[in-house]
C-alpha cells in the first residue's frame, strides 16, 4: 500500500499548487468584488492556448512564456471588467454572475471557432526526478515552484503594497473607500485583471503536462470554487492550503477505492468542511 | 416580575463584555439603561434578546426560562426589539417592513390585518408619507423609526429600544418621547439605551448604569445622576459644558 | 385586494396556457417541440426563483432535483413499470423529500457559502449516480420504444408529455404567485432582505428557509421525469448538468428576480434566443458567442432585469407587474 | 476669501429632489454649523458636496477652484474629508488598519505615524481595540473611529454628518473641545450636528436648512437666537 | 441535354456538435457527408427506375453537444423541414434521444459516430448503425495481443466512466477473461481526467504486460502521455478513440508505439477484388480517392469519423438505388436487406426483433503510431490481412 500511496501523494501534492493558484485566482475576484467570475474556466483555457501558440509558434520556453500569458491575462481581465463587469458593478446582486456568464460564453464560442476543440498538448520535456520510490515529472515540479512563487508574490502585493491594501478596502466599503481618495473603479479593474491573470498563468502551467481543449477550463473552475470554500475566500494563502488539500485527496483516496468515488468524497467533505467551517479553514471562525 | 436576568456574563473571546448583570423588571416600568460607549448595553440586549447565547446566567420572561431561546421563539412570546445600527430590509417597502413585524409577532395577523395595524403604527410614528417608499430609501433617522414602527406592530409585552433618539434634534426628541410614553400607556413594559440625557432622565421610571460590563448604579434618576461614580465614567463633569457653551464667542 | 383577482396572474397563465394550445390547435409537433423547451425552461425558472428571487438563496446545483427526478421518474416508468404518472408524481415527491432533508442540513449557511454547497451537492449525486448499479451507472437507462405504446404509441406519448408539462408549469406559476402574495412569502422576502432582523422579528427563519426549498425542489423533480421520459434515456452527465443550473439563474435574472412574471418572460426570452440562434444560418457557427454578446448588452442595460425595468418605468403598471 | 463656495446647488436620488438651490460657503478657519429637521437634505448636501452623489446642477469651488464635477477620491485629494452618517467603516478590517486607510489621500500618506498618535491620544478607547475588527465595535467606538479616521486623512475643510450620534455625554465634551482645538489649529470645518444646542455654541457661523433651501444664516449666536429656531429644533 | 422525367430533392437532415466538446469528431462527419453528397449531385443526383432524378440538399442544427434541444431539432427536422432521411448526430447519447422522434415519424435514421449496443436494442426499427459497435471495439485487440505474444497473462483495463468506453471495456473484459486472460486492474475514471497518475500508480503495482482503455481524445492523449512519463515496462498499450486522430502525433515520442482501434483507415485496402473474394457485392469509391478528395477539400487528413460519415452516405446512396424509390418503408426494406463492401468496410444491419440496426457486417482495424522515415506516422497492424507493418512489441523497454 505504502509503495502507491507515497507516489500518489507526491504527486496529488504537486499538482495541488497549480490547483491552487487557479483558485486564488477565483477567489481575488470574489473575494474582493463579491463578483463570482464564471468565465474564468475560458480564461484558464485562454492561459494554456497561450503557451501553447508562443510554443509551438515562436518556439519560446514555456517558462518565459508564462511571463507573456500573465501580462496577457492582465489586460484581458482588465478588459472584460471595463466592458462587461464595471456597469453592474453596483446593480442587484448577481447581476456580475450574469455579466460574467455571457463572456464565458462569447470566450467559449470564439474559441471553439478559432481553435475547435481539437486536443492540444505541449511537447516538451523537463526529464523528472527519482527519490527512492517516488518519481515525480520535472514538468510538475517547476509548475508547483512557479506556483509557489506567484503565491508569494501575490500575498506580499495584497499584504504590504499600498494598491493591495487598497484593494482589501474597497472589498469592504467601496463608498467609504472613495471617501478616503481610492479610485475604487481602477482598484475593481485591477482586482479583476489579476484574478484573471492568476487563472491564465494556472491555465499556461497546466498546458506544459495535461492536454486541453478550450473546454478544458470548466474543470478546473470546478475545483477552483471547491479549493475556494476550502481556504476562505479571498484569502491567498487559504486558496494555496485548499489546493494542497485537494490534491493530497485526489493523490490518496484512490489508493484505497476507485477513483470514481473521488468526486464524491471530495464534495462530501467539501459540504461538511462548509457546515463546520465556513469561513474556509484559514478564516475566522463564524 | 416581567423580565429577570439573573448573573449574565457573555464573552468574546478575552473580553468579558457583559460581565455578571442582574435585573428584574416589574410590568408597565420604562427601564433606562445608560453607560459609557462598549459598556456591554447592546450586547446585554442581545444576550435578552436570543441572538448570544450567555456564558453564565439565566433570563426569565413571563415567568419561563428564555435564556438562549431563538429571537423567533421570543417574537412570539411578546418581545421586541429595535437596533442602534437599523436593519431594513431594504428591498420592501416601509409598510411591508411594518407587516412583516404584524405577521410575525406576537398575535400572528393575517395579512389583511397586518395591512391595518400597519398603516396605525406608521401614522403613530410619523412615517406614512413614506409608506409605499422602499425601505432603502429612507435616511438613518427615519430608518430608526421604522424600526420602531417594526417592533410596535408585533405588539409586544416587551420592547427594547437601543438609543432610538439618535439623531433626532430637540423637537423631534420631544415628540418621540412622547410616541413611546403612549406606549407605555398601553401596558408595555420598555427598556430604552439612550446616551441622550435628559430624555432618558425624564422618562425613565429607574435607571441601571453599566460600565465595562458592570452594574455600577441603579436607581431613580435622580439618584442615579448625582451618583460621582455616574459622573465619572459616563456624564462628564457638568461644568465643563457650561465653559464650553460660554467661551465660544 | 384579494390575491386571486390581480389581474396580472390571470393575464400570465392565460398568456401561458394559450402559448401551450398553440401547438395543439396548429397541430405542429415542430412547434410543440419549440414551445416544450420553453416552457420547461420557464417551468425550471420559476420553481428556483421561490428559493433564488423570494428567499435570496442561490442555488447554484438546483439541476440535482431535475436530474433525480429524471432517474427516479425513468427508473419507475422504464424498470419498474409503474405508469408515468404515478412516477412522475414519485418523482416530484423524491426530490422535494431531498431538498427537505438537505435544507434541514444546507440552510445553515448563508450567502456564497450556501450557493456552493448546492454545487457540491449537485457534484455528489453525479458521482454517485455514476457508481449506481442500479440506475446504470455511466451507461444510464434507456427506456424500450416498446413503453410508449403504452400511452397510445410514440406520437401521442410525446403529446401527452408535452400536455402534463404545459399544466405543470402553470401549476408552478400559479404556486409561484401564490406563494409571493402569502404571508409566506412575505417571510421568505423578510429573509432575503435580512435573516437576522427577520429573526428578530418573529420569522421562524429554519422553517421558512426549509419549505421554500422544497417547494423550489418539487416541480424540477416533475419536468426531469417528464424531460427524461420524453428523451428516452437518461446518464449522469445529462441528468446533471451544472450549466444548466446555472442558465435557470440567468433566465431568473434576465427576466426579474424575485418577481412572477420575470421567470417567465426570462426563461422564454433566454430559451427563444438561443432557439433561434440555434437554427438561424448566419450565425450557426458563432452562436454561442452571438448569444452571449446579446445576453452581456441586455444585461448591461436592463440590470434590473425586464419586470424590474418595467415596474422602474411604470409605475402605474406595478400591480400587474407581479 | 471663502474656502468652499457652493453655488445654486441641486440634488436628489433618482426623480426626487431633494436639494432646490442651495447656497453656502465655508471660511478658513471656521466652523460652520448646518441645522435642519429629520430628512431635510443635511446628509444629501454633504454628499454632494463630497461627490458620492452626484449633483444635479449648481457650483462647487474649492478655494477658487471649480469641484464639482470630480469624483470623491479626486476631492479626498484636495483635502475634502467627510466624516459620514452611518460611519461606513472597513468594517472587517482592524482598527488600525481602518486608520491607516483614512491616511490614503496624497496630502496624509507620509506621517502616517504621527496622525496615529494624536488620535489615540483623542480616543484612547480606540487604541485598546487596535487589533479587533472594526465591524464588532460598540456603536460608540465605531464613531469614535469614523471621526478618528477623518482626522488621519490631514483634511483642509472636515465635513462631519451627525457628530455626536451615540455617543457617551462625557464623550460628547471631550469630542466638541476637540473642534475648538481644531478651529484653533485653522482647519476649516462643515458640522451637521443633532445637538443643536451644543453645535450653535461652538460655531461661528450657522446655516438653517429647510424645504430644500437655506432659509437662514448668520453667526451661531444670532441663529441661536432666532426664535423659530429656538421653537423648532433648541426646544425652547 | 434531355430534360429528366421527373426530378426530386432530397433532404437529409441532422443536427451537428457545432459548438460543445464533440466539435472536432462531429465536423469531420459532417464534412465528409457533405462531401459525398456534393459528389453525387455533381455527378447529377440518382436516376431511379421510373427516369427521375434524386438529388439532395441538408438541413442540420447546432445541437451543441447536449441532450437538451436534440429531440426540439430533430422533430424540426422531420417535420417543418420535412426531412426525408435523417442521420444522427455525433456520440451515442446524443443519438439516444433523436432516435426517439426518428422512429416516431418513421424516417429512416442512419446513425454514425454512435457506437452504443442499447440504442439498437430499444425496440427501433428505422434506426441503422455505421460504426462497429462498442462490444467489438477493443476483442480485436485482445485477439492481436493473443497472436503476438502468447505469453502474457496479465491485462489491466483504465477506461472513461461513461456510457460509450464502460460498453467496450466491458465487453473486452469478459472475451478476455473467456480467453484465460486475468485482468488485474479494471477501474474507469471520470469523463474530463486529465491527470493520470493515480491510475499509473496503481498500475504499477498491479504489474500488467498490457493496458486497455481510454474513453476519448483528451484523456486518451493525457492518458498515453503520462504512462510514458512515468517509463512502466508495458509491452502493449490499446486506448479507444484518441490515437487514430491526426493530432496524437503532437505527443512525439510518448505516441510511440500507441495502439487504438479505428473504424476506417486511409492505410485499410478494402477493394473490388477483395469484396470478389469475400463473396460481397463491392459499392462506392476506392479508399485512396476518398483520402485525397477529403484533403483536397479539407486540407487534412480523414479520421475514421469522416470515414463514417461518408460511409453514411454511401449507405443512403445504395438504400435508394436498390429500392429504386425514396419511399423510407422501401428503403428501410433495402436498409434490412444490405449487404456490401466499401472503402469503410463491410455493412450489413442486424434484422432480428431484439437488436435490429445493429451493425454486424463492419469489423475494426487496429492502428499502431511508428516511427516512419524519422517521422511518426500510422500504420494498421490489425488484422493481419490488412496490416501495413509489424507491430512494435513491447512498446516500451
Ligand atoms: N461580536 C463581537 N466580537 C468582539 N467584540 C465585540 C462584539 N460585539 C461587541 N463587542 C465588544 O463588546 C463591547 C460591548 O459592546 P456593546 O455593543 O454592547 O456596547 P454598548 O454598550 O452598546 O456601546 P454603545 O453605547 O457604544 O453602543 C465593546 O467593546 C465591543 O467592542
Ligand atoms: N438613497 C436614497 N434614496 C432615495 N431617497 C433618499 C435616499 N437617502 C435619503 N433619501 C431621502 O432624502 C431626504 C433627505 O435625506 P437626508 O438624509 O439628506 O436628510 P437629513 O437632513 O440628513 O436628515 P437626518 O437629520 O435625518 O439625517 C429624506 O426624505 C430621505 O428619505
Ligand atoms: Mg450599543
Ligand atoms: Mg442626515
Amino acid at each position: 500500500m505504502l509503495d502507491i500511496l507515497l507516489p500518489s501523494l507526491a504527486d496529488g501534492l504537486l499538482l495541488g499548487f497549480v490547483y491552487g493558484l487557479a483558485a486564488m485566482g477565483l477567489t481575488l475576484i470574489w473575494g474582493v468584488m463579491d463578483v463570482i467570475n464564471l468565465s474564468h474556466g475560458p480564461i484558464i483555457a485562454l492561459g494554456m492556448y497561450g503557451i501553447y501558440l508562443t510554443f509551438t509558434n515562436l518556439g519560446l520556453n514555456p517558462y518565459l512564456a508564462i511571463i507573456l500569458v500573465a501580462i496577457a491575462g492582465l489586460l484581458l481581465g482588465v478588459l472584460i471588467y471595463g466592458v462587461a463587469v464595471h456597469r453592474v458593478i453596483n446593480a442587484p446582486h448577481l447581476s456580475t454572475l450574469l455579466a460574467t456568464f455571457s463572456v464565458n460564453m462569447i470566450l467559449i464560442g470564439i474559441g471553439t471557432a478559432v481553435f475547435t476543440t481539437t486536443p492540444r498538448n505541449i511537447d516538451f520535456s523537463l526529464g523528472s526526478v527519482t527519490m527512492g520510490p517516488i518519481t515525480l515529472p520535472g514538468k510538475r515540479i517547476a509548475a508547483a515552484l512557479a506556483a509557489l512563487l506567484v503565491t508569494g508574490l501575490l500575498y506580499l502585493f495584497l499584504y504590504r503594497s499600498r494598491p493591495g491594501k487598497h484593494i482589501r478596502a474597497v472589498t469592504d466599503n467601496r463608498a467609504a473607500a472613495e471617501l478616503m481618495g481610492i479610485r475604487s473603479s481602477m482598484i475593481l479593474a485591477l482586482s479583476f485583471g489579476l484574478g484573471t491573470m492568476l487563472a491564465a498563468i494556472s491555465g499556461g502551467l497546466i498546458a506544459t503536462f495535461f492536454p486541453f481543449t478550450i473546454l478544458s477550463g470548466g474543470g478546473y473552475e470546478l475545483k477552483s470554487f471547491v479549493i475556494g470554500v476550502l481556504g476562505g475566500l479571498g484569502n491567498p494563502l487559504g486558496a494555496l492550503l485548499g489546493g494542497l488539500i485537494l490534491g493530497a485527496l485526489e493523490g490518496i483516496i484512490p489508493v484505497f477505492m476507485k477513483t470514481t468515488w473521488v468526486p464524491v468524497l471530495e464534495f462530501i467533505l467539501f459540504v461538511l468542511i462548509l457546515l463546520i467551517r465556513p469561513s474556509g479553514l484559514l478564516g475566522k471562525k463564524s | 416580575m416581567i423580565l429577570q436576568v439573573k448573573g449574565v456574563s457573555k464573552w468574546f473571546g478575552g473580553l468579558e463584555a457583559v460581565s455578571n448583570v442582574t435585573l428584574d423588571l416589574p410590568e408597565g416600568e420604562i427601564l433606562g439603561l445608560i453607560g459609557p460607549n462598549g459598556a456591554g448595553k447592546t450586547t446585554l440586549f442581545n444576550v435578552i434578546n436570543g441572538i448570544y447565547p450567555p456564558e453564565s446566567g439565566t433570563v426569565t420572561f413571563r415567568g419561563q426560562d428564555i435564556t438562549a431561546k431563538k429571537p423567533y421563539r421570543l417574537a412570539k412570546m411578546g418581545m421586541a426589539r429595535t437596533h442602534q445600527i437599523v436593519q431594513p430590509l431594504n428591498e420592501l417597502s416601509v409598510e411591508e417592513n411594518v407587516m412583516v413585524g404584524a405577521c410575525y409577532g406576537r398575535e400572528d395577523h393575517s395579512l389583511t390585518s397586518a395591512a391595518e395595524i400597519s398603516k396605525e403604527v406608521l401614522d403613530f410614528v410619523d412615517l406614512s408619507e413614506k409608506a409605499e417608499l422602499l425601505a432603502a430609501s429612507l435616511n438613518v433617522a427615519q430608518k430608526k423609526r421604522l424600526e420602531l414602527a417594526r417592533a410596535l406592530a408585533s405588539r409586544p409585552h416587551l420592547l427594547l429600544l437601543d438609543e432610538v433618539l439618535a439623531g433626532l434634534n430637540h423637537a423631534e426628541i420631544t415628540a418621540m418621547l412622547n410616541t413611546i410614553g403612549e406606549v407605555r400607556d398601553q401596558g408595555v413594559t420598555i427598556i430604552m439605551i439612550e446616551h441622550v440625557m435628559h430624555a432618558v432622565m425624564n422618562i425613565s421610571d429607574r435607571i441601571i448604569v453599566i460600565d465595562y460590563g458592570k452594574q455600577i448604579a441603579e436607581g431613580t434618576p435622580n439618584e442615579v445622576s448625582r451618583d460621582p461614580k455616574v459622573i465619572e465614567a459616563y456624564l462628564g463633569d457638568p461644568k465643563l459644558a457650561e465653559q464650553l457653551a460660554q467661551s465660544s464667542d | 385586494m384579494k390575491p386571486l383577482r390581480n389581474p396580472g396572474l390571470w393575464l400570465a397563465l392565460a398568456f401561458t396556457a394559450a402559448v401551450g394550445a398553440w401547438p395543439a390547435i396548429t397541430q405542429s409537433p415542430s412547434s410543440r417541440e419549440v414551445t416544450f423547451t420553453i416552457l420547461m425552461a420557464v417551468g425550471l425558472a420559476s420553481s428556483l426563483n421561490i428559493l433564488l428571487g423570494y428567499a435570496g438563496y442561490v442555488s447554484f446545483g438546483h439541476i440535482v432535483f431535475f436530474g433525480l427526478g429524471g432517474y427516479v421518474g425513468i427508473y419507475l416508468v422504464g424498470v419498474l413499470n409503474l405508469p408515468f404518472f404515478v412516477a412522475m408524481i414519485l418523482a416530484g415527491l423524491s426530490s422535494g423529500l431531498l431538498a427537505f432533508l438537505l435544507g434541514k442540513a444546507l440552510l445553515r449557511l448563508r450567502g456564497a457559502y450556501f450557493a456552493l454547497a448546492t454545487i457540491g451537492i449537485n457534484e455528489v449525486a453525479r458521482a454517485f449516480i455514476n457508481n449506481f448499479e442500479p440506475f446504470g451507472g455511466p451507461i444510464g437507462i434507456t427506456l424500450n420504444f416498446q413503453i410508449y405504446n403504452n400511452y397510445g404509441g410514440a406520437a401521442t406519448a410525446l403529446w401527452m408529455t408535452y400536455g402534463t408539462l404545459v399544466v405543470v408549469t402553470l401549476i408552478v406559476l400559479f404556486i409561484s404567485y401564490m406563494v409571493k402574495s402569502s404571508k409566506f412569502g412575505l417571510a421568505l422576502m423578510a429573509i432575503r432582505e435580512n435573516e437576522n432582523a427577520a429573526e428578530v422579528m418573529g420569522v421562524v427563519t429554519p422553517n421558512a428557509k426549509t419549505w421554500a426549498y422544497v417547494l423550489s425542489a418539487v416541480f424540477p423533480g416533475m419536468i426531469g421525469a417528464i424531460f427524461f421520459f420524453k428523451n428516452g434515456h437518461i446518464e449522469p452527465h445529462d441528468a446533471f448538468r451544472l450549466h444548466m443550473s446555472i442558465e435557470w439563474i440567468v433566465m431568473v435574472m434576465l427576466g426579474g428576480f424575485g418577481t412572477v412574471l420575470g421567470p417567465l418572460i426570462g426563461a422564454a426570452a433566454y430559451q427563444r434566443l438561443r432557439g433561434l440562434l440555434l437554427v438561424s444560418s448566419l450565425f450557426k457557427n458563432i452562436q454561442l458567442a452571438v448569444a452571449g454578446a446579446l445576453l452581456l448588452l441586455i444585461i448591461l442595460f436592463v440590470p434590473a432585469g425586464v419586470v424590474g425595468w418595467l415596474r422602474h418605468r411604470f409605475t402605474k403598471l406595478r400591480r400587474v407587474l407581479i | 476669501m471663502a474656502m468652499l463656495e457652493i453655488r445654486d446647488l441641486e440634488s436628489g436620488y433618482g426623480e426626487v429632489q431633494i436639494l432646490w438651490g442651495v447656497d453656502l460657503s465655508l471660511e478658513k478657519g471656521k466652523l460652520t454649523s448646518l441645522v435642519g429637521a429629520n430628512g431635510v437634505g443635511k446628509t444629501t448636501l454633504l454628499r454632494s458636496i463630497m461627490g458620492t452623489l452626484r449633483p444635479w446642477k449648481g457650483s462647487i469651488e474649492l478655494k477658487g477652484q471649480k469641484i464639482g464635477h470630480l469624483p470623491a477620491h479626486r476631492k479626498a485629494d484636495l483635502g475634502l474629508v467627510l466624516v459620514p452618517e452611518g460611519r461606513q467603516l472597513f468594517s472587517n478590517m482592524s482598527v488600525h488598519e481602518n486608520l491607516e486607510m483614512g491616511a490614503t489621500n496624497k496630502r496624509s500618506r507620509d506621517h502616517v505615524e504621527r496622525n496615529l498618535e494624536r488620535v489615540y491620544e483623542l480616543f484612547p478607547r480606540l487604541q485598546e481595540r487596535e487589533k479587533q475588527s472594526a465591524g464588532t465595535l460598540s456603536g460608540g467606538e465605531q464613531q469614535m473611529l469614523a471621526v478618528a479616521r477623518g482626522l488621519m486623512a490631514e483634511p483642509e475643510i472636515l465635513m462631519f454628518d451627525e457628530l455626536s450620534l451615540g455617543l457617551a455625554p462625557v464623550l460628547v465634551l471631550n469630542l466638541f473641545q476637540t473642534l475648538r482645538r481644531l478651529k484653533d489649529e485653522g482647519l476649516t470645518m462643515l458640522l451637521v450636528e443633532q445637538n443643536v444646542h451644543m453645535a450653535l455654541s461652538v460655531s461661528d457661523y450657522a446655516y438653517v436648512l429647510s424645504g430644500g433651501k437655506v432659509t437662514l444664516e448668520g453667526p451661531a449666536k444670532e441663529v441661536a437666537e432666532d426664535k423659530e429656531v429656538q421653537a423648532a429644533y433648541l426646544g425652547m | 441535354a434531355q430534360a429528366p422525367a421527373e426530378s426530386a430533392t432530397f433532404t437529409i437532415g441532422f443536427t451537428a456538435s457545432i459548438t460543445g466538446k464533440y466539435e472536432v469528431s462531429s465536423a469531420a462527419q459532417v464534412n465528409a457527408f457533405t462531401m459525398w453528397m456534393d459528389e453525387i449531385n455533381a455527378a447529377g443526383g440518382i436516376e431511379l427506375g421510373d427516369g427521375s432524378i434524386i438529388t439532395f440538399d441538408t438541413v442540420f442544427y447546432d445541437d451543441e453537444s447536449n441532450t437538451e434541444r436534440v429531440q426540439e431539432l430533430y422533430t424540426r427536422l422531420a417535420t417543418e423541414d420535412n426531412a426525408d432521411f435523417l442521420i444522427s448526430p455525433y456520440s451515442s447519447g446524443l443519438t439516444a434521444a433523436a432516435a426517439v422522434i426518428a422512429e416516431q415519424y418513421g424516417k429512416v435514421m442512419i446513425t454514425t459516430g454512435a457506437a452504443s449496443d442499447e440504442t439498437y436494442q430499444a425496440g427501433y426499427t428505422h434506426v441503422f448503425q455505421t460504426y462497429t459497435p462498442s462490444s467489438r471495439y477493443l476483442t480485436g485487440a485482445i485477439d492481436h495481443l493473443g497472436t503476438i505474444d502468447p505469453s502474457v497473462t496479465k491485462i489491466a483495463f483504465v477506461y472513461e466512466n461513461d456510457k460509450f468506453s464502460t460498453g467496450v471495456v466491458t465487453a473486452a473484459k469478459d472475451y478476455a477473461e473467456s480467453l484465460g486472460y486475468e485482468v488485474v486492474l479494471f477501474e474507469g475514471y471520470d469523463s474530463e481526467t486529465v491527470d493520470f497518475a493515480p491510475f499509473i500508480n496503481k498500475i504499477e503495482a498491479a504489474a500488467p504486460e498490457a493496458i486497455m482503455g481510454g474513453g476519448h481524445r483528451v484523456d486518451g492523449k493525457a492518458f498515453a502521455l503520462q504512462l510514458y512519463e512515468k517509463g512502466l515496462p508495458i509491452n502493449y498499450f490499446a486506448v479507444l478513440v484518441a490515437p487514430p486522430e491526426p493530432e496524437f502525433a503532437e505527443l512525439g515520442d510518448a505516441a510511440l508505439g500507441v495502439i487504438g482501434p479505428s473504424q476506417w483507415e486511409p492505410l485499410a485496402a478494402f477493394t473490388p477484388e477483395s469484396a470478389a473474394d469475400a463473396g460481397l457485392e463491392w459499392f462506392g469509391v476506392l479508399g485512396a480517392d476518398f483520402t485525397e478528395n477529403y484533403i483536397a477539400a479539407f486540407d487534412a487528413e480523414p479520421s475514421y469519423h469522416a470515414a463514417g460519415g461518408y460511409a453514411a452516405g454511401l449507405i443512403l446512396e445504395k438504400a435508394i438505388r436498390d429500392a429504386d424509390s425514396i419511399d423510407p418503408e422501401a428503403l428501410k426494406t433495402a436498409l434490412e436487406a444490405m449487404d456490401i463492401l466499401t472503402f469503410y468496410g463491410r455493412i450489413k444491419f442486424d434484422t432480428t426483433p431484439e437488436s435490429h440496426g445493429l451493425q454486424i457486417g463492419h469489423d475494426m482495424v487496429y492502428i499502431q503510431w511508428q516511427m516512419v522515415d524519422g517521422t511518426l506516422a500510422k500504420q494498421v497492424v490489425w488484422p493481419l490481412e490488412g496490416a501495413t507493418a509489424e507491430t512494435i512489441y513491447p512498446i516500451y523497454e
